[in-house]
């Protein structure tokens, strides 16, 4: 049985595969899959140590001062001493910050669909969504203030502000990235543009909003500290922020190093909130958050 | 009590399409969907048979030529199954009926019955992602006809599915039609299918785009019911579009 | 606040977190001052970024602390507020270097960074009459900069940026704006005009309580130590042997000059001065006219205590 | 012919469409579409227009006091005496911010890419990423200036802090969004990680980066500026950070309005930019940028 | 020169399949394809045919069973297109040579000679969302032609084309096959197409999904090159698999 042979490039069809190599035999019954907690809980551990004896190291290595970066020692002594100082301004900076996101997500959202919903209005208002971003917080603060009051209302707008933005446009991308098809069929069954958009649209892009939400987890309280120094609130009302700035001028690195840590875990936990959602939402349909198997 | 003369639901007149990228997908297009006329289409694939279905279906415009649509409810069965995949395979089947604020209890009803008629009554709960390809094809077709059109435009809806399925669903198509009398424009690789199911059956080509001709059905869904229609007319006419096909 | 019956609230907005550059205040509000004059006064902290005349300019509160050149360009503004009393009657504010950098004088801080707070006059006050350059960086609060840049120069106050520097280890030599001819008074308590014209009585007895507040402050450890506990309540993060630094260094500008006989003392001499400079300095159209900056109508005089008790 | 009727809610049928009321004989040739310049720059100059009016409205009915919020003629006169000394402030900081960009876009897509790639890198870091995104930059303003200095590279390290997060987002949720079935297409041709990241998902997952580069447009402006406040350098060099906060010392509300009006100017220009590469590179093939015809 | 033995392309034995919903969509599962064979698989919408396509392509592991892959290079045609939107017809189809390496010349060469098989000579420059749902088709049949593998998996590769088109590409399915004997598991609804193409036949049902027979083809692709191959026993081997479909 001769055959015309014109493959040279790969290996020709007859060529035997060697069983031993190529038979992939699969396990019969799937291995506990990697979805495990400590699969979700070991790399950032790891990572945290590997990062806390990077500093300690450099630290003792280039000598790097302690009113520059404390030595994670100190930083851990510091807990005991300060703990009791820090809670109340974690709470009042937690306080302010998920308003913040509240209001960010409620009102990027409105708008993003606004956008969405009048083209008109998107061409209108988005360079505006971009300089609200831009404008800094020290230019409006004073407005702010003598509107709102010092404390924690001005605190939570500023967080607002700042978090806005990125839930809008990752929510227009969304909503305009729905299928086509869809879309008209939904024009040719006679949809209201608001059914369309609450029940094709915003479900559709709800993967891309809970990215814009991701970002405005951190955003929020990075706002609602940037509020704080601006506020001027002393003590415990004064939340994270008067107690960076309060530090930062003492120079007392590990206690501010602290708050830092503080204000991390308010968003970490607010991220992880978010995530939750996300998977809760998304897993049964969304690739992002499927497993791999099916 | 006077009939009233029925508009025709879509009627083409020297209508032609080019994209956007230049393209020329349909030379001038004359046809005519009388009310209650079911038309399928055959030709060759990149014709332009989607092309002139979305037209009939308003989805896209002409490029030149006058189209009026007469039809008030269309449903349409895309090529693919073009399904929400966050909701559920009934809800998706009830999206038209809940889109035209049918009440619920009649929504329901409907959905039901179109499931049950493509097999899928089974798999209500399932979301797409958990179905097969055909059997996403079926939810896409028990949606479309769940809604009750006065006119109903089909994208090769039984291409996935194997012949017993197909054959099943296109009788259950002529069934309903017996029943509520809509428009139905239709596009079919298969041409015996095309044949059975239609009153004319439209021949395109391709090259620009084109009809090359409108052949009457020697078996027209509305004229016996029951009878065997099989009849040697049918494998003529099947012969003769074949051939038509086969020449341009 | 211990509201007595009918008392008039009253409210001041702090330059800062309370520290014991506002326990006079504190110590009003502690040993009953305010209550006495009928006042209920809510004491608003400041900080970094709040801006007292415009929370005052706009009634959110009756009575800030701030700078006497932000009298002066508020006022240029258009805004209606004046001065009714000064804390400091010679102005602390000044720089900072390295003990041992081998800078004895201004001149020889020329050509190096200065860490300055952005906008504040008295550094290009140094610039113009001392004729030297140098180039300027944000101060953003923290001096660590300048504890690991030797030949750094550090804007501060010698109450407290000095303490933390002394506290860091370093030695340094401080050299006030007071010195080189510049000396607005600083923290001066202002009002709007209206609220001035409108409730003098008021005005008077909430300076009269305040100056008796400061001098008891001063005077009396027992008192501030009291207060100074307060301030640590009010102020957790503050260090409590820095503020006793504070409350002790910052006793002789509160009581220099004028302020020996009448706390809060002004004169048309001084803010004149201070309205030359600033128009020489380019920070103020000609023509201001430095008696609409202050009014010392409603001020008490109460004298500077004579002994200042060392801290405890 | 009777046929049986059993469709109560939806007209039947047989029931005659009005052919005037239900006939849409459609525009021969097409209108000229919506996709002109006008329709482009129309919108945002009407919003223009309509804000500055009711800026002036409020201001004028509500006695707005001119030390909060100048009036747009009081704001308007003040660009002559101003432009001369805005000019240099506006092109610093627009260094700073386009450089800090610039680094965001290379480091956040860097690190999505890494987090995408391994899965164990995303669990490991996406937490540091949001800790990263929330420390406050008066923490490490001090570090920062020791390390580069006070000024523009600090600023520019900033600004890249600020807007890494949302470009390391978006990217990340594109290239874990890729269809699954082309992936298995490319591990079945063999194809490395390293060819499946370039070929594949990171084309797919363009439209979420430029998403995330739109973010990052108005942050890394607000990024610079933050620098200048607290790392910055005085004078000219000192960007519209310095002119915002020395003019807000001086209660200059016109020109604060100005310097934060360039600072909106920096931003969007680069905005504007971003959008260009969105157009060009997605409106063949993404639906978010497709025209609506075909 | 001895010849060695060939080992089997696939090995099945005992294979289920349960997805992660709970669903079984594979009952256990025996099946073996040599080397060079063509082995196609019919059965109704959902019985499990893509299911299986999956495992024999390693895209889907199997949950109890053994499964052996001797395949070391595997083309598969999705049932959906599956193509890159942003790339080109062209840089589409020369996708697998280019991720193999084949030399830039050859990759081209052998692109362009698959999509001359497929009748898309015309449209290389074209992106994908300008082409019809059945030229689509034709890209992914391509890619996987231009891709010279030893095992061929194709999932309803012609659902989407017309028939005259769908006979051809069939025929040159089985030409490219008599030149290169490469292995092919080939899912269609069309049993005529089945019996026509392949060694053997792969009956499938469902509920659960299992084989039910498997036929040999009266017609085998490797035995009689040119000759008529619509033989009595090709008619007759499709209508007994078409009751033996019916029946289960
Ligand atoms: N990811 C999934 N999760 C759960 N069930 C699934 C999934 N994929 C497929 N199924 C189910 O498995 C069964 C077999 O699906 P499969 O796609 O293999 O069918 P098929 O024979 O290819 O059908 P078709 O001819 O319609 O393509 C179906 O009943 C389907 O509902
Ligand atoms: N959006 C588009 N832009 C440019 N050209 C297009 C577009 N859509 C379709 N075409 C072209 O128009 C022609 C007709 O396409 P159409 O989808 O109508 O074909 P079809 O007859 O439905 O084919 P099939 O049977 O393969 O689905 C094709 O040649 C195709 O390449
Ligand atoms: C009475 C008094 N007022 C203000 C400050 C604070 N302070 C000193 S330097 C500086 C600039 C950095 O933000 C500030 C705000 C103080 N310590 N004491
Ligand atoms: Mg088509
Ligand atoms: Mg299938």
């Amino acid at each position: 049985m001769s055959i015309a042979e014109k493959t040279p490039a790969t290996p020709p069809a007859q060529t035997p595969a060697t069983p031993q190599a190529a038979a992939r035999p699969t396990v019969p019954r799937k291995a506990p899959s990697g979805r495990t907690l400590l699969s979700f809980v070991l790399p950032p551990l790891v990572v945290l140590v590997i990062a806390v004896a990077l500093w300690q190291a450099l630290i003792s290595l280039f000598g790097v001062p302690k009113f520059l970066v404390p030595a994670p020692l100190d930083v851990l002594a510091e807990i005991g001493p300060a703990i009791g100082t820090l809670v109340e301004p974690t709470l009042v900076t937690m306080g302010e910050a998920y308003g913040g996101f509240l209001l960010a997500a409620v009102v990027g959202f409105a708008v993003a669909f606004v956008m969405a919903r009048w083209n008109v209005a998107e061409r209108g208002l988005y360079p505006y969504m971009v300089l609200l971003q831009t404008i800094p917080i020290i230019a409006v603060a004073p407005i702010l203030v003598v509107w709102l009051g010092p404390g924690p209302t001005t605190n939570t707008v500023v967080a607002a502000m700042i978090a806005v933005f990125p839930v809008t446009a990752n929510t227009l991308t969304g909503l305009k990235s729905t299928d086509r098809n869809l879309v008209q069929l939904f024009a040719m069954a006679g949809a209201s543009k608001r059914y369309e958009m609450s029940v094709l649209r915003i479900p559709y892009a709800l993967p891309y909003v809970l990215t814009g939400l991701r970002i405005a987890a951190g955003s929020s309280v990075i706002g609602a500290i940037v509020g704080e120094f601006v506020a001027g609130i002393g003590g415990g009302q004064g939340g994270l922020g008067y107690v960076i700035t309060s530090t930062a001028q003492q120079l007392l690195m590990p206690r501010l190093f602290l708050a830092v840590i503080a204000a991390s875990c308010v968003s970490l936990l607010l991220f992880g909130l978010v995530r939750l959602v996300e998977v809760l939402a998304l897993r049964r349909w969304h690739e992002s958050a499927m497993s791999s198997d099916d | 009590m006077t009939t009233a003369v029925q508009a025709d639901l879509v009627r083409f007149a020297g209508v032609t399409k080019t994209y956007s990228n230049g393209f020329t997908a349909l030379a001038p297009i004359d046809l005519t969907i009388g009310p209650g006329k079911v038309v399928s289409i055959v030709g060759p694939s990149g014709c332009g048979k989607t092309t002139l279905l979305r037209m009939a279906g308003g989805l896209s415009s002409p490029t030149t030529g006058e189209l009026s649509i007469g039809s008030t409810q269309n449903s349409y069965v895309f090529q693919d199954p073009t399904l929400m995949a966050w909701r559920n395979v009934l809800a998706n089947t009830e999206l038209v009926s809940r889109i035209r604020k049918v009440p619920r209890a009649e929504t329901r009803r409907r959905a039901v019955e179109a499931l049950r008629l493509v097999g899928l009554e089974n798999v209500q709960k399932s979301l797409p992602r958990e179905l097969s390809g055909g059997m996403r094809m079926r939810v896409s077709l028990a949606r479309a006809l769940a809604s009750e059109p006065d006119l109903m435009l089909m994208d090769e809806p039984f291409a996935a599915l194997d012949e017993f399925t197909r054959d099943r669903m296109a009788d259950e198509l002529i069934r309903l039609w017996r029943e509520r009398r809509f428009g139905v424009l239709f596009i079919t690789h298969s041409i015996r299918e095309a044949v059975k199911i239609a009153h004319e059956v439209v021949v395109m080509a391709s090259g620009p785009g084109r009809i090359v001709e409108i052949v009457e059905s020697p078996s027209p869904p509305g004229t016996d019911p029951d009878a065997a229609r099989d009849t040697d007319a049918l494998d003529e006419t099947v012969k003769y579009i074949g051939a038509r096909l086969a020449a341009a | 606040a211990p509201a007595s019956a009918g008392a008039e609230p009253v409210s001041v907005v702090l330059g800062w977190y309370p520290t014991a550059e506002s326990g006079g205040f504190y110590a009003a509000e502690e040993q009953g001052l305010f209550a006495q004059q009928g006042l209920d006064v809510d004491i608003q902290p400041g900080g970094p970024q709040v801006s007292q005349t415009q929370v005052v300019a706009s009634g959110r509160a009756d009575f800030g602390l701030s700078d006497a050149t932000t009298v002066a360009n508020a006022k240029a503004t258009g805004i209606p507020i004046v001065a009714v009393a000064a804390l400091f009657q010679e102005n602390p504010v000044g720089v900072m270097v390295h003990a041992d950098s081998g800078a004895q004088d201004w001149k020889d801080l020329a050509g190096r960074t200065w860490y300055v707070q952005t906008g504040q006059l008295g550094q290009e006050w140094v610039k113009r009459s001392q004729g030297i350059d140098f180039t300027t960086a944000a101060y953003n609060g923290s001096i660590a900069t300048f504890v690991h840049d030797d030949a750094a120069v550090q804007q501060g106050w010698p109450t407290n940026e000095a303490y933390t520097a002394q506290k860091e280890g370093v030695q340094t030599r401080f050299l006030s704006y007071a010195s080189a001819g510049y000396n607005p008074y600083n923290d001066v308590i202002f009002t709007t005009e209206d609220f001035l014209r409108d409730n003098p009585e008021k005005v008077r007895s909430f300076l009269d309580a305040t100056m008796r507040g400061w001098s008891a402050y001063m005077s009396d450890t027992a008192l501030a130590e009291k207060v100074n506990a307060t301030l640590q309540q009010e102020n957790p993060q503050l260090d409590a042997a820095a503020n006793w630094f504070a409350w002790d260094a910052q006793r002789q500008f509160l009581t220099a000059g004028d302020g020996a006989t009448a706390l809060g003392a002004m004169t048309p001499a001084r803010w004149s001065t201070l309205v030359d400079q600033m128009t020489q300095l380019g920070a103020l159209e000609p023509g201001l006219d430095p008696a609409s900056l202050f009014d010392t109508s409603a001020l008490p005089t109460v004298p500077a205590p004579t002994t200042l008790p060392p801290a405890p």
